[in-house]
């Protein structure tokens, strides 16, 4: 590897390295998540720089973007007093700082090895590829090789959401419309829309797919609602139940009648596989777009009733 | 293997259902569960009949694809999650004093079944991670159900459970580094007794103790089952923390190579006993009933970490039966317990042991139910419980050096002696008893009694039960 | 090239320093904007360098979305303002 | 040592920094964050692996896309508790 690549590496881990430090340490809330987002963006960086661009995208959209927007909606509705309460340095630190150093150096002694060595599956994919039914191998393994995994997936996304339905109502917070967010809001929307239907499309021949999809859709949804321009997405609206419903039903159906078909639980028939996994990525994508919106903007009565 | 698939899909199918629909109905759920349980006794006919069997997922070739495992052990547990669930959901539906019976307990306590259908059947170590983020996720959800009070416990479990999870995912990340296989069986004929290796597998072991409540990780574990609500205690106790046991038990006993097994099979032992009678001590000091309960969790654990352990040890087979006796007698007992101590404390009106005065009087059924689920978890003869702990006995006896194991499950077996007598003397005391807030409910009572027999009856099967766990053919 | 990108990742930390020192929260917020432009144009730069179209695809994620969060910044703060 | 290494290294050691974190702060918030630097840390050591072989390795990109999602999950619904939960504090 050249000097120039070790500058550019080294940079992307100094950065990354202070970066964390920084949100653990510094003392305001505030400024602690400011430097989170500045964090999963250099992330998305790093895993460009690795050549892994799906995972850029996905971490663009969903570990910069909407842990963002998750994290300030959070602090918005934080009292004041929890707010500027500082973090005094107990007796612990000294301790835990030890017990993770220590921890480092044991876990770098483990992955020493690793960098020679590689992996069965790699050969395997690409063997199967063909049989697949899609043109991108990260597509293949998440809706193909490994959708018992994907499936079990949108069911924690799910999950999550109807954990968030048992909390008791927070306080009543109205968003008041401001002209120049609105004006601001409905020329992004439509433009996520745009590019989150663009990664779906994608999808099956190069990076993107329905997570990636369906966390752009969802910003531009949030987008609307923060700003009153979108009504409420309540959960007493059957659309709303069957679209966020949909994505597992569908899937689940189509893996039962595999099984039934006798194509195996979740195997597609021969020359059906890549209209079943589009008609499946198009559910789901819509699936998450709905719940990560919910998760994210729905007041706790929106969601509950 | 139709009939395992059918038991892990159809709580998925009825709670989708139930959500789309908005139905709390408590009788579909009760339906389901008792197809369920008639779907998992059907596949463990089937896997006592045919033998071990595999599914690949996506008719996949086996290195890229997940499988599905169908063996006795795993099939016994689809059928004893199923009965418990069935359980609970009829005391749910039925009890009057169940908060849950108008909440979304319904859909959540689906997935949570579906969910550990889906761990016991895999054998993928991603995917068992995948598995215990929705297990760990519908337990909090659950815990949340009792309101504000209970948050402040569930937030602490989730952020200890998610800890927890990445460090088990640290752990297959390097195992999948060194292997590159996920799949456990596959991992088995690969492993060796190298530095990763060695790390990787305490990683995951680490993670899954968090999760499993096991000492000495077991702190958030008595304030999150105790605040939760009645139905909910009883399935985390009884189900949720034998999720992250069974992958302990698959990792070492499949895929761990042997010599690591020996090296950390004391440590797991040890820790074992520590839990036995650190935790049998809590129980003994803790002034709430519930907490009693859930201290008593932590306890009863420890034999079947202490089983584990030693069966990594002396790499004896023999101890996995009484490894899954442990758990399947536990989880009985415990079912039991915790709906007795729900329907106790919700008619006396208090949640202290103390208002147990005189129980026995006004409150017969569930102080009986309470005293015999408690006798199993002693370890009286002949109960599950007891022949847990004699198979766990037997091989100690051949060797004079194993005395201090002995000693050890000696020391824990007085010790929830004396907390199961602490309640039970208690309700005895008859001069002056503390009164019900209002009329019991007879019919949890029963109910609760329910599971503490099956415990006890458990022993008239004995010999067909041990001969079949240890897989010697009659 | 690789020089290039590395030019540009260390004008992140001069919004760093905008960022630790504030002093408004506005500050911040634009320095939160540098970074989504800084990142964009890394990867436009990086997809040059090792020769990922899906890169590009990427960079437009991160300018969209570093948009988005400004917005919903601008909004939360605003209700802050409002509720004090 | 090879970039493989390197970011093997880095990625351990945010690992252990979130779990610094989390070991060391009390406030919500801040604990989730932490975990979610700890989660990072495991995603970059699952990238650098994928990063061994001359084509990226497919599997480990799907299964942190996964674990990306689950991480989201978990954190929006640990957010609104810990929110719900402080408001229980301040009444």
């Amino acid at each position: 590897m050249s000097l120039h690549e070790w500058m550019l590496d080294g940079t992307l881990g100094l950065l990354v390295l202070i970066l964390a430090v920084a949100v653990l340490h510094v003392r305001s809330l505030y400024i602690s998540i400011v430097l989170f987002i500045a964090f999963g963006l250099l992330l998305a960086l790093i895993w460009a720089r690795l050549g892994a661009p799906d995972l850029a995208l996905a971490e663009a959209a969903i570990g910069a973007g909407l842990t963002g927007t998750l994290l300030l909606a959070a602090y918005g509705r934080v009292s004041e007093r929890r707010r500027k309460a500082e973090e005094p340095l107990d007796w612990h630190a000294g301790p835990a700082l030890l017990l993770s150093l220590i921890i480092a150096v044991i876990l770098m002694r483990a992955v020493w090895p690793l960098p020679d060595l590689d992996s069965a599956l790699v050969p395997a994919v690409a063997d199967q590829m063909a049989q697949s039914g899609v043109g991108h191998p990260v597509t293949a393994v998440l809706l193909s090789f490994r959708a018992w995994d994907t499936l079990l997936e949108l069911l924690v996304l799910l999950l999550a959401f109807m954990a968030v339905r048992q909390l008791l109502p927070s306080l009543p917070r109205q968003p008041e419309a401001w002209p120049l967010l609105q004006a601001w809001s409905r020329l992004l929307a439509p433009l996520s829309v745009l590019i989150g239907g663009y990664l779906l499309w994608r999808g099956s021949a190069d990076p993107g797919g329905a997570f990636q999809a369906g966390a752009l859709l969802a910003a531009g949804a949030i987008l609307l609602r923060l700003t009153g321009l979108l009504p409420a997405l309540g959960w007493h609206h059957f659309w709303i139940r069957a679209l966020i419903l949909g994505g597992c039903m569908v899937f689940l159906a189509i893996g039962v009648a595999g099984y039934w078909l006798g194509t195996g639980f979740l195997g597609y028939a021969d020359g059906w596989a890549g209209p079943l996994i589009l008609l499946i990525e198009v559910f789901a994508t819509l699936s998450i777009a709905t719940t990560l919106t919910l998760l994210v903007i729905g007041e706790t009565r929106e969601v509950r009733e | 293997m139709t009939a395992a698939l059918i038991a892990l899909l159809l709580p998925l199918f009825t709670a989708l259902c139930l959500l789309l629909l908005r139905s709390r109905s408590g009788v579909l759920v009760i339906v389901t569960s008792l197809l369920t349980l008639l779907a998992a006794a059907w596949s463990l006919y089937d896997v006592t009949v045919n033998g071990p069997q595999w599914l690949e997922l996506g008719d996949w070739p086996p290195p890229l694809a997940i499988r599905f495992q169908l063996q006795p052990i795993t099939a016994l547990l689809l059928v004893f999650s199923a009965m418990i669930h069935l359980l609970v959901a009829v005391y749910a539906a039925g009890s009057q004093h169940s908060k849950t019976r108008y909440t979304d307990f319904w859909p959540l306590s689906c997935l949570l079944q579906g969910s550990l259908n889906a761990l016991w059947l895999s054998g993928d170590l991603f995917n068992w991670y995948v598995t215990l983020e929705l297990l760990g996720l519908a337990a909090v959800a659950l815990v949340a159900l009792s309101g504000r009070k209970a948050y402040g416990p569930a937030l602490n479990y989730l952020l200890l459970s998610l800890g927890a999870s990445l460090v088990y995912l640290l752990g297959v990340a390097l195992a999948y580094g060194r292997y590159g296989v996920l799949d456990i069986s596959l991992l088995g004929a690969m492993t060796e007794a190298d530095t990763t290796t060695r790390i990787a597998w305490w990683l995951m072991t680490l993670g899954l103790m968090l999760k499993a409540a096991l000492w000495p990780f077991h702190l958030w574990l008595p304030r999150a089952h105790a605040s939760a609500p009645t139905a909910v205690s009883a399935l985390l106790s009884a189900l949720v923390v034998k999720g992250p046991l069974f992958i302990l038990w698959r990792l070492w006993s499949e895929g761990a190579p042997t010599e690591l097994a020996v090296e950390a099979g004391p440590v797991l032992a040890v820790a074992g006993i520590a839990a036995l009678i650190l935790g049998g001590w809590s129980a003994l000091r803790t002034p709430w009933l519930k907490s009693l309960v859930a201290y008593s969790t932590v306890a009863q654990l420890g034999y079947a970490l202490m089983a584990l352990g030693l069966l990594m040890y002396w790499q004896l087979p023999a101890l996995d039966a009484a490894l899954w006796l442990f758990v399947l007698a536990h989880g009985l007992a415990k079912a039991s317990m915790f709906l007795a101590a729900g329907e106790l404390q919700a008619s006396l009106g208090s949640k202290r042991v103390s208002a147990l005065r005189g129980t026995t009087e006004t409150m017969p059924v569930a102080m009986f139910a309470f005293a015999v689920a408690g006798g199993s978890l002693i370890g009286l003869p002949p109960s599950g419980g007891f022949l847990a702990k004699w198979l766990l006995l037997e091989p100690m006896f051949e060797t004079v050096n194993h005395w201090p194991w002995v000693v050890g499950i000696l020391l824990g077996t007085l010790i929830s002696a004396g907390y199961v007598f602490r309640v039970v003397a208690l309700a005895f005391d008859r001069a002056d008893p503390v009164p019900p807030d209002f009329s019991p409910d007879r019919f949890a009572h029963w109910l609760a009694l329910l599971p503490a027999l099956v415990v006890w009856g458990l022993a008239l099967i004995s010999e067909p039960l041990i001969h079949w766990l240890t897989g010697v053919p009659l | 090239m690789i020089i290039l990108a590395t030019v540009l990742l260390l004008t992140v930390l001069f919004g760093l320093w905008r960022v630790l020192r504030g002093p408004t929260a506005a500050d911040r917020l634009l320095a939160i904007q540098l970074f989504g432009t800084t990142g964009a144009a890394f990867l436009l730069v990086l997809a040059m360098l090792v020769d990922i179209r899906a890169l590009r695809d990427a960079a437009l994620v991160i300018a969209l979305l570093a948009a988005v969060l400004s917005a919903a910044l601008v909004q939360y703060l605003r209700r802050q303002e409002k509720s004090n | 040592m090879t970039q493989v290494l390197f970011y093997l290294i880095l990625g351990v050691c945010l690992w252990a920094l979130g779990l610094y974190g989390l070991l060391r702060l009390k406030e919500s918030i801040r604990r989730i964050i932490s975990v979610n630097i700890m989660g990072s840390g495991v995603f970059m050591v699952m990238v650098a692996l994928a990063a061994r072989s001359e084509d990226p390795d497919p599997v480990m990109h799907a299964l942190v896309v996964t674990g990306l999602v689950v991480a989201i999950s978990a954190t929006a619904f640990a957010l609104r508790l810990s929110v719900a939960d402080v408001q229980e504090d301040d009444q």
